[in-house]
């Protein structure tokens, strides 16, 4: 089992979301961070003072998936999160050891996703 | 104290004056009973169409948190800059220009005199006096409205420079024509026997959406307004709060705008016109609340307000004219009109707070309203056109009001449309994609409306940690995209 | 100007009459003075009249945005809704009902004419004339704010329903009952002398105060604020700004809401009104300051806030009837009251507002003042009533505001109890634990009042980003377990 | 009804009264014109006061807001607490002490009666009547304006307990001096012909500024202001709307300010007195956002918001005294005054509001204004002074406004110093590093403004859950560093 | 050294807390995030418009422990966290190489968390 | 690969965040959680009631690099993050497996950060 992390553009999330959907993997979770790369601070103005921001707003979307499905969802992610401008983020893989679902205790592989055809997955 | 003099400040005099008012007139030997009853009178008038003035100042409070509340966050800011800045420039061409075309003669098109209007210049033939000032100043709130109702639709997405160029023509000449022709003695004084718009359903609250209507065709809609599919999906106003404080601050302003608009205390007629007022708006807030939660299950909370405003748009202009009986019905309609106006605009074009539906569609409304429930007393009382079709049986009064509502239109549209053309191919209209997206406050003001809400809490400062001053340069905030890979 | 008719408009005629007033009557040959005079007296009292009931019609922003503020962010928007619904509906049935029982003829138990009240109509056996369309619509102001006190309390789990329902059966009975005895010549003129209620401690606050303690008693506490312990948990309000927004303007529309109540402009006792109830609202904050600091070792602000309300109440009986020297004393009494009532009534009762105690206690509290502090001047000045216990030694006065307190209190309880407990037998109280926890604004009006703290920013639409509309089926907002597993 | 006796509630007699106004009179046999007519202009100019206070008084909304805008959420309900406390603070001692300085007699320097002012007691050796009570609670309202002044520039970092010690000293003693010279027939009105000061822009804004000033050379500046390299960074204010709201809360105040200091209605003069200070305030703001503009290419909304204040400020003094076209003038100059002064000033001092520019700075100007542009017509009506350089060619007048400004100046900030200096080295006027950082709201008082922004939602209870009550001790929310190893 | 990583409800939370407190975990940290399962989504409603939120509010919770540890943390989540609803979220379980306390310094996993009676751990 | 994981005050953070970019390490995002150890509750007031509050505002600072930098890293934040008071935080390693940027689709290590100097790193 992996985990996928990516950092990505608040408007890049809606369509990766409906295509993991459709692939199914409806399973994720965002929260907002904000990020900094190499990129150049923003200076802002308040009543003729300057504040110079170097940290930009990004969306974080978690997903833990099964080995054989991390290549699906980081091409996805890749697909649609791509504006090629600095700034489009970075995806991030990381190894999981266990899952377990809180509603029944199962726990394991299967509990990740659930293709809507788990025959062709 | 009347005319007399003060040597040292105010209050010795005050004493004098006021502690022993008949002492003070004893002063003066006899007072002229005569001279004196006039006068009060009319400072009384002049007090209570100052009090007017005042609470439609607020109006525009009113539309700003409106205005607001129905906008995302990351515009909030831009709503009081422009409040602030359409309301000043509003203010300076009224006074140069403006009052003058509306009220300084009463020729059938336009007045001629009391440009940068002040005293012992001439108005319309006669020195103006403290009166005066007075209906000047409540004269201009009534412009600032109408200008303020123009711009509630071009939220979240017009350039901020299109604000003073069309606020100096719409407060120069295109206001200026319709309240003359309606409240100024010219054109509409000479449809029949003269179209009823008693505090400007019309005049002032049609203008402004018809300004409103000229500009959204030219601008379009928000990004993500209409999906692929050419659906309208809902972009919710950030703050409910905001935008109820809106709204009652514009209903309590109503009380000056439609009250006031006596322009006098005579026989406490203004009395009657608050209770009409006030009648009209409670039962729009009423049926618009029933239509929506009929039609969606829910009591939608904008829906809600914009009945109240439908319903006070709409007893603008019979609040003069009607019996309180017609109130309730005359706002009813309007708050079912509104939400159903609403819900039929929203599939065509994007107009973010319901100015269309709500200052238009309920001004019309109003308006013809006139032609319908306005009573032989009050027709007699107020002196202009007659009484409506379920008094008199005739279609008359409602033929003129008709008139009035299609010239008011094509006028302000023909001249809306004209003026917001040709910004659109000079300056341009609209920000770009990328202005939009970061938002007007951040792109047009150099700061968010809530920084806390977009800035991360260890770039403000204030923590103790005493960053350096930045090696790298400074970009400008529209770009978003300019970023140095890592 | 007076009477006279326009053909063109206003400003003609304005020029004409108001730049050369004398020239205006002169053209009605003689002014009356016999006329003229008592009638401009009495547009003046009309004028100061409608002035109060406007700054009274704001304080329905006051309670709205106290009670915002002391909402979560998820019951914010319904904080709006419920405002405008409950004085919308108050409007009508005060109109068509309310006015008529409360100030339509002097019987005993209550009115019985002036329904549907407007002019020709006659009230009381005389024709209504504009001078009570003024009184009219500053008695509604009063029924409608009665009317809000009610609903603080309930925040946060009632049923928008119960609004709609209540608020009829308050309008057209309960309130106007009270009024009547208090305001309307009935009752509480037959206890002693009169009793004395100035501007509406009781009247008005102990009433909603009680209804409000009614519905309490069958609502509940919120989920969570009482620990498994039994222990009373602090919930705090989203937002002390906006508290402090409806604080202030309960404040402003205090000084319509007393100051007004003198019906008259007539020795500008109204000032000195005015002056007394600053007096007694400035002490109120200062002692409910200094006792929750000295409680809790923290200046709370809502405490402040509570202080300054409960200052206001106190002295709103007795605003008409003492001297300055009283007002500070009332208005800190009542300061102290607030705070200690607070934190006793939180132990066993979830008031999330303060209402029992703010508009309740020190309601009671301030009639009962009058027992004590009315000065003899005033006495006789109203014309109601004797002086209080201090001057005069006599319990006489204290005993019929005791009575009237009763009298009110048992009536609008028995009333209100009855009322609650049909709706609570039928459509229902209080929201289901679900909706509790959603808020009311997503469950009960369909979106929240800030949405963008509760919605994900990719959701809300404008980024650019036109998902496809929705494959899967939509459930409702209130469901908020339903969900399909992964 | 004038003087009558109810006795049976308002509302038998007001239909006998109000109904038939003309019969009410003639139930006193014959009014006496004579005694009628001088009454009922006294009473109108007291209603027009006393709604002027009543505008006047809902500037501490404004201020209110205008501060919690440009504070950091952290700070928001630390606002609120501070408007509450000092304004009723302000109203105790003004009535005790204040009043009675300022206005109670005819010394150059300072009243002598008139302490604990109400009726019966006598003022400048006349008996209190209720026209003075209009005046003492409309003079009350700028005291406490001026108050509200001092403390917006010393935001965010100086503890609550200096509030009630420095109120007490400026109502009593600071603000009455001043206003006794300038108002009350003191000092100002023995220097030439009299300082011109209509409604304060010296004697209440430069007052409050000067005050601000020596609490801002004592208090230092906020962590984070001033880098290490000692440049100035911003530090924004959390809510641009609150702030927008605060400033059209205060434009609105405004026509109450300058409008109702006519102290009367006569000759209309107080229409012509509001018409000037909209002309003005609509100036400052179009200067000021275009001179930010220019200079940093962003409309920033604080400036623009401080550019009406500022205009606002500077036509205070000169609205009596000046025509309509010196308005737009005085307020232009003003803004763009305002703009370079806080930019100035941002680089040596915290002032987050631009109090010292706004009110400091404007003030001065505006009162200099009038030894330039006040009308030879205008000087005489008010009776002070004379007409200013521009008319007469003269530096007389101008000289005596700069001597004005100067002795205002220097005493306040003599007397403020000192205040402020005994406060430092007593109880201390800055609260410690770590509150400040954490904020005055959860330090001070106990909670946080928005606690749903501070605190996480689990702990905000009524989700059902109902934890324990906590076995571990609990420590004081200021120590935000004292927690137990993991 | 592992890092349990859970998706809860908000109402779960305030529970689980204190149980961890009694068992002798203090130590965590949440944060608010927004989650998608295969849930339906929400249609709220504004003037007549519809808006569908697919994502709902979830607490993360995050939890460094040693290896002995995870199966109580485990059990204590699931324990608290179950309403048998959809949407009780899932716990993932990921690996950790190395751990540090800021104060100190120090590393290694007795930095992780104080176990009230350590020897009963 | 490796993701350093750190819960830091918040007024640490901008003096971590310069040193990270002087020694070229821009590439960082955070996030703002709540945190709790074995702290003392603060109990705030609020209408005369209390409210204990267990949970401290913190920041969550992420950060992926190679496994050289591993060290650099948490050095630079132990530095700048300690007031040796209780709260100061933690920092943990974790182990990532594979890494992308969005902009290109470019994958592996030396994606992750731009050293101003790659040689002398
Ligand atoms: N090594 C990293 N560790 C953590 N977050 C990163 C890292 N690199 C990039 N990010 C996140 O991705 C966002 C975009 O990265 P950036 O490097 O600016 O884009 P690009 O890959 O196009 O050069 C950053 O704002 C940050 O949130
Ligand atoms: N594979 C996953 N990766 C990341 N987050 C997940 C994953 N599965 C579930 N979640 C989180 O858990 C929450 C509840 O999950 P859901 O699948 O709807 O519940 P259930 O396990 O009861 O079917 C989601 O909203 C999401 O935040
Ligand atoms: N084992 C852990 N798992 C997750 N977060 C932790 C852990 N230990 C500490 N934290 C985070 O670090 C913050 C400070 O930790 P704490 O233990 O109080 O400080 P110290 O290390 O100085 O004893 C906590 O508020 C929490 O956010």
């Amino acid at each position: 089992m992996k985990k996928i992390e990516a950092y990505i553009r608040h408007e890049a999330f809606e369509p990766i979301r409906m295509e993991l959907l459709e692939l199914g993997f409806p399973s994720l979770t965002i929260s907002e961070v904000k990020g900094s790369g190499r990129q150049k601070g923003i200076t802002e103005r308040y009543r003729g003072a300057e504040l110079t921001n170097y940290l930009r707003p990004k969306v974080k979307l978690e997903c833990a998936v099964a080995e054989r499905d991390v290549q699906t969802i980081v091409d996805t992610i890749l697909k649609h999160g791509r504006t090629g401008a600095v700034g489009d983020g970075k995806v991030f893989v990381i190894p999981v050891d266990d899952a377990y679902r809180v509603r029944t205790g199962e726990s394991g592989e299967e509990i990740l996703q659930a293709h809507p055809d788990p025959a062709t997955a | 104290m009347r005319r007399s003099v003060a040597t040292k400040g105010f209050f010795a005099v005050l004493l004098l004056a006021l502690l022993m008012p008949s002492a003070a007139f004893a002063q003066e030997d006899a007072l002229n009973l005569g001279e004196a009853v006039p006068t009060v009178i009319d400072e009384l008038n002049q007090t209570w169409v100052i009090v007017g003035a005042i609470l439609v100042f607020f109006m525009q409070a009113g539309f700003a948190f409106l205005e607001i509340g129905f906008s995302r966050g990351k515009n909030a800011g831009a709503g009081i800059a422009k409040i602030f800045v359409n309301f000043s420039i509003c203010m300076i061409v009224w006074w140069a220009v403006g009052f003058g075309i509306a009220f300084g003669g009463d020729g059938t098109i336009a007045g001629d005199s009391g440009f940068f209007f002040q005293f012992g210049r001439e108005v319309a033939g006669e020195a103006a006096s403290g009166a005066t000032a007075a209906f000047f100043i409540f004269q201009f709130m009534f412009a600032a409205v109408s200008l303020a109702i123009v711009w509630g639709s071009t939220l979240e997405r017009i350039r901020f420079i299109v604000y003073p160029i069309y606020a100096v023509v719409f407060s120069a000449i295109i206001y200026p024509l319709i309240a003359h022709w309606g409240f100024g003695g010219g054109l509409f004084a000479e449809i029949g026997d003269g179209v009823q718009d008693f505090a400007g359903s019309s005049v002032v609250h049609l203008t402004g959406a018809t300004g409103a209507l000229a500009v959204l065709l030219l601008l379009g809609p928000r990004r993500g307004k209409f999906g692929p599919d050419g659906k309208p999906r809902a972009i919710p106003g950030h703050n409910m709060p905001l935008f109820g404080l809106g709204v009652l601050i514009l209903w309590l302003g109503w009380f000056g705008f439609n009250g006031a608009s006596t322009l006098e205390t005579s026989g406490n007629r203004f009395a009657e016109v608050v209770a009409v007022t006030n009648l009209g708006a409670a039962a729009g807030v009423i049926t618009a609340s029933i239509t929506i939660a009929l039609l969606s299950k829910k009591l939608d909370v904008g829906m809600a307000g914009n009945g109240a405003i439908a319903g006070l748009v709409a007893i603008t202009a019979p609040s003069g004219y009607v019996e309180f009986w017609a109130a309730p019905i005359i706002g009813g309609v309007a708050g079912i009109l509104v939400v159903l106006s609403v819900l039929a605009i929203d599939k065509v074009v994007d107009d973010p707070v319901g100015a269309l539906s709500a200052h238009g569609v309920a001004g019309i409304w109003g308006t013809l309203a006139c032609g319908l429930f306005t009573s032989p007393r009050l027709a007699e009382t107020v002196g202009v056109g007659e009484a409506g079709l379920f008094y008199t049986g005739s279609f008359g009064q409602l033929g003129a009001q008709a008139g009035a509502v299609a010239i008011t239109f094509l006028t302000v549209f023909a001249l809306s449309l004209t003026t917001f053309f040709v910004i659109k191919k000079t300056v341009g209209l609209r920000v770009d994609d990328e202005t939009e997206d970061a938002g007007l406050d951040i792109s047009e003001h150099g700061m968010y409306g809530y920084p806390e809400q977009f800035i991360p809490a260890p770039e403000l400062v204030g923590y103790g940690a005493t960053p350096r001053t930045p090696a790298l340069g400074a970009v400008s905030p529209a770009s978003t995209k300019e970023e140095i890979p890592a």
